[in-house]
């Protein structure tokens, strides 16, 4: 998992391994299943609506299927230029 | 040409490696020094943005068949007036120039993974998207003015 | 600021002397190096070339509130590859100095007495004025945008 | 009066100075006169399409009156930028 901007500072790590159970097939299901790691986590997870995601570096929707997927990144909107 | 770099923008250099097409079109954004921030911070997603401003200016460059494009992204923490970003557009005619950066940077603000924290004395805060921004990017999905 | 110069355009030297606000778009236009063109030769109307030209800058200025609008355009004789024509806007916000960038190259191509003579070899011809320019200006005199 | 570009390669010099009679009152009607003065002046002006017009440094329609102008300059539509 990777975090950034303020999901990584509520979570307290920008990066962490983890090993979700097998109904987690989504990156909806990640990130309720991650909520339940620590208070910290359920913060930055609060508010769905201000959360984008990336499977294997590509943006996708929070619906879509994680696969084989070896790096999932939950972070905010960006906003650079 | 895509570049994130921790370094100050060389704004001038980069126009001096350009090819002397015969229009260019340019767009600098800095951090503002007028609405009392100290300190820009850009955070980004390494590997991810790298692909995604390659993916804008190959965009640009098919879609208004460009000589050159450019696009330079500051990350790291910089000082008000500095250079966040810089994009340029190098074509045979102006209209394609100019709607080619305009493009780019209104792409690369919803499309890369950067993530601005403005420091006030000794509040900070993350930027929120603004509407604006998306409705900027959602216009070139359809553009009736790409042959003008 | 506007000038009409004999002298090569230093863009970078004019970039420079801009003040650092959030946006700046810029835009150079040169002589193409790849239609056999030799020679370009602008010809204009002393004083009301300046005339036309304060005015282009000043509507833009006004228009999308700019901290600075330059135009400066060559005069005489010019190779391949050289400027003939440098304009900036610099604003507080991306679309307003993108908008009133495109917006003076626009006008000035239509609302300055400017003329172009191509050399090419031995072969001599005035430019002609396209059809397209004229509506590139036009699309300014009502536009939907101004505000997005 | 003042030539630009072809027009004034035609007519053979950026400017002169002229005395039209009383009734040449616009441009157009200045343009039709001057055209009488040399071949070059007839060839420059045959083609009014083709024609611009200023009158003290401000651009007029051909049908502008000329009133009491004291610089007026004639050339083709403008190709700078």
């Amino acid at each position: 998992m990777l975090y950034f901007a303020w999901v990584r500072e509520a979570i307290g790590t920008g990066s962490e391994r983890i090993d979700p159970p097998g109904e987690v097939t989504t990156v909806s299901a990640l990130i309720e299943w991650l909520a339940g790691r620590s208070a910290g986590h359920a913060e930055a997870f609060a508010d769905r609506a201000r959360l984008r995601a990336a499977v294997d570096q590509r943006f996708v929707p929070l619906e879509a299927p994680l696969g084989d997927a070896r790096e999932v990144a939950i972070f905010p909107p960006v906003t650079g230029g | 040409m895509i570049r994130v770099t921790e370094r100050p923008i060389d704004v001038a250099a980069l126009l001096d490696a350009l090819p002397e097409t015969g229009a260019l079109a340019t767009f600098v954004g800095r951090v503002r020094a007028d609405d009392g921030v100290t300190e820009l911070m850009l955070e980004h997603y390494p590997g991810a943005t790298e692909r995604a401003l390659e993916a804008v200016a190959a965009t640009a460059t098919e879609r208004w068949e460009l000589a050159n494009a450019i696009i330079v992204h500051r990350i790291g923490a910089m000082a008000p007036g500095e250079a966040i970003v810089f994009v340029a557009a190098a074509a045979a005619h102006r209209q394609a120039a100019l709607d080619a950066c305009a493009f780019m940077i209104d792409r690369l603000k919803t499309d890369a993974p950067f993530w601005k924290r403005e420091t006030r004395g000794r509040e900070a805060r993350w930027v929120e998207q603004r509407g604006g921004d998306r409705a900027a990017a959602a216009r070139w999905d359809h553009d009736p003015d790409e042959s003008s």
